[in-house]
């Protein structure tokens, strides 16, 4: 059957969506169309569909919002198994849908689908294929090293796929290109390299006693025992709380972005954006591109969060960013109709009779990023809660290791700036590893590479009065490496690598 | 509209705002115990959208520090929900 | 009389919580870390008085009858919904009859019970794989987390003052009575001491020559997203499998897989091993084949503070008149607290338990060789 | 860098033309008059420098990526390459040599696509419809349209993007 409702893009200024062909699946006993390579969640919603499931206790209904497996939002009853987290599982024809009411039961008899046992030992494992977790595998294997690189999305490069802004920075750290684009080189430069193996649509899922990583794909179980692992685990968005704020029409910048610039769906007709950082005043752009009408975005601090050339981008458009605001509550039926935001007061107090409504059907929240760091947490890593970084990062050497023998952090999980820093820190660790698995000539000149990368890091790139906050952050977790040792006696971690 | 009962804290666990200020109230001021109580971070985001924003209340609320509350939740495996059926065969080694 | 309680967990909180029923006044609990956060809030959450020890069975079964005492009066969640040990092998059946006899002939009140009966109790479970199974009907489960939260605002109403993240380094004696507990946060007095921290009461101990045959032996639970009612009763033991597996729904909908993994005793409990998950996973969703689609959400470590003949050590501790121990409960101390509670407070305030087999667990049966075996240590 | 605090931009979003002075972003007027000229209008300290790799004669000058850009007016001839590939579209070409109209070229990434003769709405930095346009000149670079507006004469140091109502 065909749906009145269309949701996808068809024409869009920078992105081409090269869909798969159609497949028809089960939705609530009634068959509905979908293109390969969509998730389940996307193709609904593409369609129409707002509501993918009633929350557990008060029967709330929830739609499209993390849009990364993360969330329990688009829990679907899937063929009989119950908490099927949609956004993330791809269409395939014949596959039977419902939405899930609360708590489900699995079925009691087994389904014929088997999971496969992968034994891996890379020298190097990167959690992460966002730029910072590329940029260190194609370097760590034009060195010679087996890598594996993970990533739980289907598709390597992180943020970087989201974005159709040009990237600043210099050429040689693909300044001018756009997010999406610079995805793609490094996918074309990875596929160069047999020592390279990438696995999307798995989880990297915990570190074991013994040194054993393991991860989760689509029915395989990998068991990797690496020398070293780069942990580049990107960041994750924050949430704020308001009246309302679950229902569906209300999402992450995140979740937004990857419905309409990944899948081609439009998220929304008109929209309200809160937060005004980089994520927010780019999210506002990129939903203008989609066809989207911006009504506003709000920003509860005095000034703008992000940088002036993005603001000046959405204001010329007519765009108004309402500092010293912020939203009140949302209101509507089963999705997103109204949106109230208020002035606050220098303590941030709402100040009433200033309230302003809105009607949208889309609210996203961009109030910023943390850091992911829950895989560096549980290797038992020595962290540090660094407001300016964001949240909870690991203590580090400059060359980026941890209290966790041959652990490394870079990119935002090392502390949230943005990607140029995010693909130096990448190249950083990786040089560090070449340096000490590999010997000579070329540790040697691994070494000079790092040294040249620390040097342009933090005395050029980082010396920008736009990230100096940042840079505060950064240098207060970064130790000697006598001191990393000392910390490592004191703080044992249960494993080591190398 | 009663503002503290549709104001979701755990979306997962439909833990809302009301709940997290009457557990302050009736004299809870141990965060895990708040958590442990209220289920923050036991549903199947692991705490990814709820933790920080109630740690923040709890914080406000109590006047503790943000970042100790923070950095005294403990990570275990798995950091992604993983279905039973990867471990019913194998493993031995 | 101002009272110490070393260690806010679930055994702590009872004897403070009894203590301050009989007007005993200044109370001051300390923990390490926060209230729970040893083993008082990292177990299975569940109750049974089917023991094969008559001091376990009879502390036990006063304890049940606290513990359905206080569900009514606290209006918490406790559900006497029973236990049930499934026995895969025949022959495990007489096994099975002769530990029902013994717990008969202490009042309670087990059976066996058939293949029939079974699918009726547990309808997800897998029949075809087992013989049948001891039921004790007193045995039950509890929601922990309101449990414990509740007797942690009691407490505190009642006047305790509970103050966490101060981990005692060591007691000060003087002239036979301790005087004073040494934290990196200072010294606090007491007239009365009372240790109830788990493992670590035994570095507490040895700071004043007292040796207490503590060992904590890592367990490993597993947890899962919340699905509807699956496991009906309140711990399923696959008896018949190595290390017994067990299973238990919460209130919330989420599921606790444990089982006995042997592992070194020490080990930290951020070292999880990846082979335990398969150990513990595998013969339960044989059991319960429905277990193979849902979704493990945290896999965490928690000491069972093992004595060698696996009873609690209660009571005074000798030479000095004013310390008292109530540890090493060796993976019942949930069960067992609020006669934890009981037994302790009457031997601060009257020198003497109130319960006779109390008498049997103090330190000094190490001594003695006077040891209590218990055999079903298991949930 | 100089205490920014007295600076609006921060908290308005857009960047009046006074300020823009101060930071020395504008071109003495003489050079304004004088024919198409490039107006970078990056008032923060971004560490980018884009638009010196891409400019054709080399007129584009910093010494640390993350100074302000400096354009040496005469070696500019107004190109419009920054336009095309400046990440923040914050770069433009103003012409205010000719007598009855002001010239802009300015980023365009939106649809419709602008063709040659199009008739536009004309928006200030702002966001405010400010007149109307006439598409005179468009190329396309890596899906950024480079396009050329004649405006109302006055109009040249206001215009900074264009609208299209859709048909």
């Amino acid at each position: 059957m065909t749906s009145p409702i269309d949701r996808r893009i068809y024409e869009h200024p920078i992105i081409t969506f090269h869909r798969g062909r159609k497949i028809k699946f089960v939705f609530e006993g009634r068959e509905v169309e979908a293109y390969e390579g969509e998730s389940v969640a996307v193709a609904l919603y593409a369609i129409g569909i707002d509501v993918f499931s009633w929350s557990r206790k008060l029967n709330r209904p929830r739609g499209p919002f993390c849009m990364i497996g993360k969330c329990s939002s688009c829990f679907m009853i899937v063929n009989n198994i119950p908490n099927t987290r949609t956004c993330i599982l791809p269409v395939q024809e014949g596959l039977v849908v419902e939405r899930q009411k609360g708590l489900a039961t699995p079925p009691s008899k087994p389904l014929e689908e088997e999971v496969e046992e992968v034994e891996l030992n890379p020298d190097v494992l990167i959690v992460g294929g966002g730029p910072s977790g590329l940029e260190a595998a194609s370097i760590l294997a034009s060195n010679g090293l087996e890598v594996v690189v993970v990533d739980e999305h289907f598709k390597p490069g992180g943020q970087l796929l989201k974005q159709t802004h040009k990237f600043f920075g210099n050429v040689e750290l693909f300044g001018g290109q756009r997010g999406f684009q610079i995805a793609e080189l490094y996918i074309k430069k990875l596929a160069e390299y047999s020592n390279i193996k990438l696995l999307t649509q798995t989880s990297v899922y915990g570190v074991f006693r013994g040194g054993i990583v393991a991860a989760a794909g689509r029915n395989k179980h990998y068991i990797i025992k690496p020398r070293a692992v780069i942990a580049a685990t990107g960041a994750q968005e924050r949430l704020i709380e308001f009246p309302n704020n679950d229902l569906p029409g209300v999402m992450g910048a995140g979740g937004a972005q990857t419905i309409m610039n990944e899948f081609g769906v439009k998220p929304g007709e008109k929209a309200l954006v809160v937060g005004s950082g980089n994520v927010g005043l780019i999210v506002a752009y990129q939903l203008v591109q989609a066809g989207v009408e911006v009504k506003a975005i709000v920003e509860i601090m005095k000034e703008i969060g992000g940088w002036f050339v993005h603001a000046a981008k959405v204001r010329r458009l007519g765009i108004p960013i309402l500092t010293s605001h912020t939203i009140k509550y949302v209101e509507g039926n089963g999705r997103v109709e109204k949106a109230v935001v208020v002035e606050v007061d220098d303590k941030f107090n709402p100040i009433s009779g200033t309230e302003r409504e809105f009607n949208v059907d889309l609210v996203l929240l961009a109030v910023g990023l943390e850091p992911d760091t829950r895989f560096h947490a549980q290797a038992g890593a020595v962290m540090k809660y660094v407001p300016e970084l964001g949240g909870l990062v690991p203590i580090r050497t400059r060359d980026l290791e941890t209290t966790v023998s041959n652990l490394y952090v870079a990119g935002d999980s090392s502390g949230v700036e943005e990607a140029t820093t995010a693909i130096l820190e990448g190249r950083i660790a990786a040089y560090s590893i070449i340096s000490k698995f590999t010997s000579g000539s070329r540790a040697q000149q691994a070494l000079e590479e790092m040294e040249k990368t620390l040097k342009f890091l933090w005395e050029e790139y980082r010396s920008s009065p736009l990230l100096s906050r940042a840079r505060r952050g950064k240098e207060s977790v970064t130790v000697s490496r006598e001191e990393l040792l000392e910390l490592r006696s004191k703080y044992p971690p249960p494993v080591s690598f190398g | 509209m009663d503002r503290e009962k549709v104001t979701i804290i755990c979306r997962c666990n439909d833990v809302t705002l009301e709940d997290i200020l009457k557990a302050i109230e009736s004299g809870i001021d141990d965060f895990e115990l708040l958590r442990k109580k209220l289920k923050i971070g036991f549903g199947p985001c692991q705490g990814r959208g709820c933790l920080v924003i109630a740690a923040r209340l709890f914080a406000r609320k109590t006047g503790r520090n943000l970042g100790e509350i923070i950095s005294n939740y403990t990570f275990r495996p798995p950091l992604v929900p993983i279905p039973v059926k990867y471990f019913t065969r194998g493993g031995e080694k | 009389m101002k009272v110490l309680i070393i260690g806010a967990g679930v055994s702590g909180l009872f004897i403070a919580y009894e203590l301050l029923k009989r007007g005993v006044g200044e109370i001051t609990i300390v923990d390490a870390k926060t209230p729970g956060s040893g083993a008082s809030l990292r177990n299975v959450a569940c109750f049974r008085s089917s023991f094969t020890s008559p001091e376990h069975v009879i502390l036990m079964k006063e304890s049940i009858k606290k513990w359905l005492e206080i569900r009514d009066s606290w209006g918490v969640g406790i559900h006497q919904n029973g236990y049930i040990w499934v026995a895969r092998k025949n022959e495990t059946i007489d096994v099975f009859k002769k530990l029902s006899q013994f717990h008969n002939s202490y009042g309670v009140p087990t059976r066996i019970i058939g293949k029939d009966e079974l699918k009726e109790k547990e309808p997800y479970m897998n029949i075809d794989i087992v013989e049948g199974a001891l039921y004790d009907p007193t045995a039950g489960k509890m929601n922990l987390m309101e449990v414990f939260t509740e007797l942690y605002l009691r407490v505190k109403k009642m006047g305790a003052k509970i103050i966490p993240y101060t981990p005692i380094e060591k007691l000060v004696v003087s002239g036979g009575r301790v005087k004073s507990a040494i934290s990196p946060r200072g010294q606090l007095d007491a007239d009365v001491f009372i240790v109830a921290a788990a493992e670590g009461s035994k570095k507490i101990l040895e700071s004043i020559g007292v040796d207490v045959p503590i060992e904590p032996v890592p367990r490993h639970p597993i947890v899962t997203e919340a699905y509807s009612e699956i496991i009906k009763a309140g711990l399923v033991i696959d008896w018949d499998t190595p290390g017994s597996p067990h299973i238990t729904q919460t209130s919330h909908g989420s599921i606790i897989l444990a089982r006995d993994v042997k592992d070194e005793p020490w080990i930290p409990l951020n070292s999880q091993r990846f082979d335990a998950i398969y150990k513990i996973v595998k013969p339960l969703s044989e059991l319960y084949p429905a277990l193979r689609y849902i979704n493990i959400t945290r896999y965490w470590m928690g000491y069972y503070d093992m004595t060698p003949d696996h009873h609690p050590i209660y009571g005074p501790v000798h030479p000095f008149e004013n310390l008292y121990i109530a540890a090493g409960f060796s993976g019942h101390g949930l069960m067992m607290a609020p006669m934890t509670g009981v037994v302790i407070a009457n031997w601060v305030v009257d020198g003497k338990p109130g319960i006779e087999v109390a008498e049997n667990l103090t330190l000094e049966r190490f001594k003695t060789g006077k040891l209590v075996k218990e055999l079903a240590v298991i949930g | 860098m100089k205490n920014m605090s007295r600076f609006e931009f921060r908290r308005k979003g857009y960047i009046e033309i006074e300020e823009l002075k101060e930071l020395g972003l504008i071109p003495p007027s003489e050079r304004l008059v004088k024919g198409p000229v490039a107006i970078l209008e990056c008032p923060e300290e971004i560490p980018c420098n884009i638009c010196i790799a891409f400019c054709p004669t080399k007129a584009i000058k910093m010494e640390r990526i993350i100074d302000l850009p400096r354009i040496e007016w005469d070696k500019c001839t107004g190109c419009g390459m920054c336009v095309a590939v400046c990440p923040g579209l914050a770069a433009f070409v103003v012409d205010l040599s000719k007598p009855d109209a002001d010239y802009v070229t300015l980023p365009y990434e939106l649809l419709p696509p602008p063709r040659k003769g199009d008739r536009v709405i004309l928006l200030n930095r702002r966001g405010e419809r400010v007149g109307e346009g006439e598409v005179v000149r468009v190329w396309e670079r890596n899906k950024t349209f480079i396009v050329t507006v004649k405006t109302p004469k006055g109009l040249g140091m206001e215009v900074r993007s264009i609208w299209i109502e859709r048909k």
